[in-house]
């Protein structure tokens, strides 16, 4: 069933603004002597003089970067207690910070504050933690609120609460302890600009999902993930970013640019993908199957919500809501949390985005197929994800399992097993590789 | 399989110039592990015979061939032998004993023997527990770490990769530290996914050049030598200020004759082992007669 | 009283208990569950404890997760707690969240009742009270539905003095350990909590008062290496029992079905519901609540002291997230206050040899000489 | 049409040479570590002298299995499932299960018409069955026959999810001087809880006609105890070890 090439392809012209972007981020950070933060919050950009490092994309980096060392970071945090079979973000980061080195042998930016967040993954509640045990330095638990099952007025109050104090607390104390100022202003401005960059990333969704050829693969996409994160710091820079990166797919899918030329296999994810193999989605693309990525991929444009209609919303509750006065501190956290407490992108609890909207997703990316990892060390990446599969196949999706460590740490991936099960899954189909 | 790689030759000696018949005290220590077994002899303190076999499918019966091969045609028997300490995996079989030690601390006095008062280090690569002990100015055990449940049977899984590979135990050392540069380990979790991973790796990966001969044994040591370093590191050091150094470290152990191992740990180190005129798989038998 | 026995007959003890009352049984998961709301409602809270049996079933569910977790699984599919009527889970382990899920969802049930409860991760903050008590009361709103009985006050007094009874005997127990020569072993009082955590309280209550004389008449044993146990949950007491063949004793131990089950009690006041959510967040801290302000390192170390111990076993499941998160302040700690401790980690079997070479290595390197491998013989079944 | 298929396995590389749809050759030989080109070209030319044919005359040569890249001359490099799916329906045309046992690995595929509906492997922790008893027969002296003959349940007992923790149990055991025949009895019982583990992996077992290949099949202790534990009859054909090359000479031909 070799076929040639169905649709043209052209290479992407954000690229090089992407990569622009990356490496001024990366040299930011290089260069850091203000206070680094560790953890996901979004309060600290709206400290100038704090930095936001997270660990999961650094420890990710790390092993795609240089295996040795990452190695060796782990090595340095698995003799001072993390077990080995444990998350390999951490691991890597934080074993970093013990090396007290990066790659090229340059000083480590020392964290100076951590914010660990557990319940999306209960290894984020750990989070900087040992750098807090063996140095001392000021943590503060950004809790996270689940409970399954519809929005629930009564139990949201407390809770609600609860996370607002949670944000509230280190904002006064970063004050006290580092003698930084906050500024309310740029936090609005944060806002609106995550605002206008979930529009846009949601809009990308959409094209990818609708348009057959994709004219993005989700390989591209992850080119570009994290930049919206990375910079926050920069809230105009990434909105203008993200309306260029917009406006390129809505043009290459009114021309049907495709991203594989040959896409005959739509297949979707679940999740973080191996950072440090990312070459499978090109093993794949040789078998003219294309990844529309994951409900992690497409988080960016807030947690989504499919309707019937074949179209993507973002559900109310987690949109900030409108027309509330903003004038005190606590005021802009509040209306920050958006309106429910539950934290609607903790993806692999939410009971409905989890069982149900997997389904969804795979029917809106119009999807054939779904590779699910399932990772030996990484308790959130994993946590009911046989079961996905089976939803996945009840709905006459063809899944396929894979195996290893974590998507930060390649110990347990055994890379040429995984290309024969993809082997295996394509020819079982009755595709065959096209190599050129 | 017809073929064995993955052993290594038995080998045992009897002194000549020692006349046990002379000696005031005889004492003898044996090592029953799950792979191999040893004896160690000594009349008056010096060591007059050792053996060092492999294990069948029965340990009674090679809890009775150590010491027979110990003794060679010397005359002496178990029975003449005032104690015999017994350690290891299937030391109960040795119904002989007169002492039941611990195999740690064998292992930390017969490192001493051998490689003399200043080993402040042992590490022990076992057939299936690795060990590393930290020993201070007097034979006290100061700390011990062992492999995790997971990563059990290190040594024998070298046996078992040396019958897959085709490779003879004895060289596999040697030519997997004859790469260019260290290549990425396989799995250093557990010695089945190593298994695993071993049948793919000389398929080409995925647009790249597959290893070598010499590159995938040396992702086999790599593997097994860091997962002794994670021992290695947790212990503990007397003060917990105190750097930990690792200098005057021996080997003891089927695989401390393995260079392919013990060269890759020396290197995250930065230490050399010491060395000894003695089989280091000894050692744990040397430690057992000592301290009986 | 044979405690191993009543936690082995737990399946037949809650069926009974069924027969005799017609009530409900609900399962629970996490140690932090607030067990006395729904004792208040009549029901009997049974916790969910795995066990070794050949597993060939969970794969298809579950994925890599340690193992009391994955034997759950396996004895939720294969209808082993189809007597169970609801199970409940409290935010904790995210590995115990999913074999509560499969028990949910695999539908060999079709009425099961479930419930989720959200007890803070950061239960040091001014808010984690009161988003306990809202938990609570939509949880007893939740039990009242199921249950159509009204909890009133006095219910929950009712339940509140039971469970407080209750601890405070294991208490009582616990203290006989930190005698020079204790008349109670590791063993023996794990297997007492472990039954504590299955059956009704009133009962046990009962069982308790009658033991305790029985306990003080006792002869002190001999000489014994006195040593804790620090990690993550166990549902059995191989290790403590081998760890007593071997001529040691575990005198206490920090897990969460150990001590922490009984550690605090209940300080009365007039909202009820606040009361029993205080004793909730004040308990010894477990990993995952254990972060701000770092209380199980010194909660650790107190333990260690207060029983005299030796030396301590660090003891972790493979896959166990929590504790492998947690033990870079647990090591330190020890080393800190040079309490020798031996780190390994465990699963399903304890492979006999492997674990009796650490532990005698061990005990030797603790005190040497003292043991030469006393009860040897006791562990291989020879005389 | 002459057509041949190569499946280069952990342990053993099987070389079938087929003359229109029937087997005319086949051979079988270890496959080893850096040597294996070398065995496979040896075992390829036993196959041909047994089929009577030239190297020239083989029109396609497909390889197949775990080594399938290091067949320099096949035309074509096949999954071993894909190669195992086309043998059973040579085998038995009415299949709608097929599943590989073999030294390491477990696979399971259900079939509908030329397509594999649903694919499962087994789990890495769980890996060795063939080549982990070989181990354990050498270690207890005994034949790879014979341990096919020790049917358990027995008396004892060794960890059912991980073979190096088996591998420990049956040591244990033996410490205690429990007799080796029946610590084998245990291990091949384990090797068949191990091995329905991943059969119940699949989501929509179709048991209907569920064919048995693999090494695996040798052991009659093994396949008796897995039917029993998992309630399957198999069908296990005569060549089933040789059917991963069966499969791939087949596709060679199609």
């Amino acid at each position: 069933m070799a076929t040639k090439q169905l649709w043209e392809t052209r290479p992407l012209e954000f690229w090089n603004k992407a990569k622009e972007l990356r490496a001024g981020w990366q040299k930011s950070i290089e260069s850091v002597e203000n206070v680094v933060g560790q953890g996901n919050c979004m309060w600290a950009s709206a400290f100038p003089a704090v930095t936001v490092i997270e660990d999961n994309p650094v420890g990710a980096m790390m092993q795609n970067k240089n295996e040795p060392y990452a190695r060796k970071a782990r090595l340095a945090s698995e003799i001072r207690g993390w077990g080995r079979e444990i998350c390999g973000y951490q691991g890597n980061c934080w074993g970093g910070q013990f090396l007290g080195y990066i790659e090229d042998g340059t000083p480590w930016p020392r964290r100076r504050m951590v914010v660990p967040m557990p319940c999306v993954c209960d290894q984020h509640a750990k989070r900087g933690q040992q750098a807090r045990d063996f140095e001392n330095m000021p943590q503060w638990m950004a809790d996270m609120v689940i409970y399954p099952g519809p929005f629930d007025e009564e139990r949201n109050e407390a809770l609600l609460e609860h996370k607002i104090y949670c944000s509230l607390r280190p904002i006064n104390d970063v004050e006290r302890i580092f003698g930084q100022r906050f500024s309310e202003d740029r936090m609005k401005e944060i806002m609106e600009g995550n605002k206008l960059v979930r529009e846009y990333a949601k809009e990308i969704t959409y094209l990818m999902a609708q348009t057959i050829p994709s004219p993005l693969s989700v390989k591209d996409l992850y080119s570009v993930y994290t930049i919206g994160g990375l910079t926050k710091v920069d809230p105009e820079a990434t909105v203008a970013f993200w309306k260029m990166v917009r406006d390129e797919v809505k043009w290459r899918a009114d021309n049907h640019i495709a991203a594989v030329g040959n896409e005959r296999f739509r297949w979707i994810e679940a999740h973080p993908p191996s950072w440090h193999y990312m070459k499978y989605y090109r093993y794949m693309e040789e078998y003219g199957a294309i990844c529309l990525g994951s409900q992690y991929a497409h988080m960016m444009g807030g947690a989504p919500e499919f309707k019937p209609d074949g179209s993507i919303g973002v559900r109310e509750n987690s949109q900030y809501p409108d027309g509330t006065e903003m004038s005190t501190r606590e005021d802009i956290i509040r209306v920050s949390q958006g309106k429910e407490a539950r934290s609607l992108n903790a993806f692999k609890i939410d009971e409905y985005i989890r069982r149900d909207a997997i389904v969804e997703f795979a029917k809106i990316m119009q999807a054939d197929g779904a590779l699910l990892a399932i990772w030996r060390h990484g308790v959130g990446c994993t946590l009911t994800r046989k079961e996905q599969g089976m939803y996945l196949k009840e709905a006459g999706v063809n899944v396929m399992h894979y195996e290893g460590s974590q998507p930060g740490d390649r110990t347990d991936l055994d890379e040429k097993r995984l290309l024969d099960q993809l082997d295996t899954w394509m020819q079982g189909l009755g595709f065959r590789r096209q190599v050129n | 399989m017809v073929q064995k790689f993955g052993k290594w030759p038995e080998s045992c000696w009897t002194s000549d110039k020692i006349d046990w018949k002379a000696a005031k005290a005889i004492t003898a220590g044996v090592d029953l592990g799950t792979g191999s077994a040893q004896c160690a002899i000594f009349c008056d303190g010096e060591l007059f015979g050792w053996s060092n076999l492999r294990v069948g499918a029965s340990f009674k019966q090679i809890a009775e061939e150590v010491i027979i091969h110990a003794v060679g045609n010397s005359g002496l028997t178990a029975d003449k032998i005032g104690v015999i300490g017994a350690t290891g995996f299937a030391r109960d079989n040795a119904a002989y004993a007169t002492k039941k030690l611990d195999e740690v601390h064998c292992h930390a006095k017969g490192a001493r023997y051998m490689y003399g008062p200043s080993v402040t280090t042992v590490v022990d690569l076992g057939g299936q527990t690795m060990k590393a002990i930290r020993l201070y100015e007097w034979d006290r055990v100061r700390d011990i770490a062992i492999n995790d449940k997971c990563a059990t049977g290190q040594g024998r899984n070298i046996e078992q990769m040396c019958e897959l590979l085709q490779v003879p135990i004895t060289e596999i050392g040697e030519k997997s530290l004859d790469v260019k540069g260290d290549p990425e380990p396989v799995s250093t979790t557990c010695y089945n996914f190593a298994r695993t991973e071993t049948m793919g790796q000389f398929r080409p990966e995925f647009r790249a050049e597959p290893l070598t001969e010499n590159e995938v044994y040396a992702t086999h040591m790599l593997a097994v030598a860091w997962r002794m370093l994670g021992a290695i590191g947790k212990m503990q050091p007397l003060d917990p200020g105190e750097i930990m150094v690792y200098e005057d470290l021996g080997f003891t152990g089927g695989l401390a004759k393995n260079p392919g191992i013990t060269k890759r740990i020396e290197k995250e180190l930065r230490v050399t082992a010491l060395t000894s005129e003695y089989d280091p798989m000894l050692a744990g038998a040397i430690g057992a007669a000592l301290l009986a | 009283m044979d405690f191993k026995a009543l936690v082995e007959n737990r399946h037949e003890y809650a069926k009974a208990w069924k027969a005799k009352t017609g009530g409900k049984v609900l399962g629970w998961f996490e140690p932090y569950f607030p067990e006395e709301v729904a004792y208040a409602a009549g029901v009997l809270p049974v916790r969910v404890l795995a066990k070794h049996e050949p597993d060939d079933v969970s794969d298809k569910w579950i994925y890599a997760s340690c193992y009391p977790v994955r034997d759950m699984v396996n004895q939720f599919l294969k209808g082993r707690y189809d007597y169970m009527d609801g199970l409940v889970n409290v935010e904790g382990c995210q590995w115990m969240y999913n074999a509560f899920e499969v028990a949910v969802n695999n539908k060999r049930k079709p009425d099961l009742f479930d419930h989720y409860f959200f007890l803070p991760d950061h239960t040091d903050a001014p808010t984690s009270k009161h988003v306990t008590r809202s938990e609570l009361n939509v949880f007893k709103g939740k039990m009242e539905e199921w249950t159509g009985k009204k909890i009133t006050d006095a219910d929950l007094d009712k339940a509140i003095e039971v469970y407080n009874k209750n601890r405070l005997l294991l208490k009582q127990i616990s203290e006989l350990r930190r005698m020079e020569k204790p008349v109670i072993h590791g063993a023996e009082m794990m297997n007492i909590v472990l039954a504590d955590q299955v059956m009704d309280k009133a009962e046990m209550n009962e069982i308790l008062e009658k033991f305790i004389p029985e306990l003080e008449a006792r002869e002190p044993g001999k000489d014994r290496i006195r040593l804790m146990l620090i990690g993550s949950e166990t549902f059995d007491t191989e290790l403590e029992e081998l760890v007593e063949a071997l001529g040691g004793d575990v005198v206490v131990d920090e897990l969460d079905n150990g001590t922490g089950y009984y550690w605090n009690n209940i300080i009365p006041q007039k909202d009820r519901l606040m009361a029993i959510g205080l004793k909730y967040l004040g308990r010894p801290k477990n990993p995952i609540k254990d972060n701000n302000w770092r209380r199980r390192p010194q909660h650790i170390f107190e333990l260690a002291e207060d029983y005299n111990v030796d030396g301590a076993l660090v003891v972790k499941q493979i896959y166990c997230h929590l504790h492998g998160t947690d033990n870079y302040a647990v090591w330190k700690i020890l080393r800190e206050r040079y309490i020798p401790y031996h780190f390994f980690e465990r699963d399903m079997l304890l492979p006999v040899e492997d674990t009796t070479l650490r532990l005698e290595s061990f005990m030797n390197m603790l005190k040497p000489g003292i043991n030469h491998l006393a009860g040897w013989h006791k562990v291989f079944g020879e005389d | 049409m002459i057509t041949a298929g190569i499946d280069v396995g952990l342990e053993y590389i099987k070389a079938v040479v087929m003359k229109d749809g029937a087997v005319a050759g086949k051979a079988s030989g270890l496959s080893g570590g850096v040597g294996r080109p070398a065995a496979v070209q040896a075992v390829y030319d036993q196959a041909l002298a047994a089929a009577g044919v030239k190297a020239g005359d083989v029109e396609k040569v497909i390889s197949t299995g775990k080594g399938k890249f290091d067949v320099a001359f096949s035309a074509d490099q096949l999954s071993e499932t894909v190669a195992a799916a086309k043998a059973a329906k040579i085998f038995e045309p009415k299949v709608t299960t097929v599943v590989d046992i073999g030294a390491d690995e477990i696979l399971v595929a259900t079939i509908d018409g030329e397509k594999i509906k649903e694919f499962v492997i087994n789990q890495k922790c769980t890996a060795g069955l063939g080549l982990f008893l070989e181990g354990m027969a050498d270690r207890f002296d005994m034949s790879i026959e014979e341990v096919g003959k020790l049917e358990g349940p027995g008396s004892v007992t060794v960890n059912d999810g991980c073979v190096v923790f088996a591998e420990l149990d049956a040591l244990s055991l033996l410490n205690r001087g429990t007799d080796a025949k029946e610590i084998v009895k245990a291990l091949n019982e384990a090797c068949a809880w191990r091995a329905n583990s991943t059969l119940n992996d699949i989501y929509k077992p179709d048991n209907g006609c569920v064919v048995l290949l693999g090494g695996m099949t040798q052991n009659g202790a093994f396949t008796k105890a897995l039917e029993r534990i998992s309630g399957i009859k198999f069908v296990i054909p005569a060549e089933a070890v040789y059917a991963g090359a069966i499969g791939a000479a087949a596709l060679a031909a199609d």
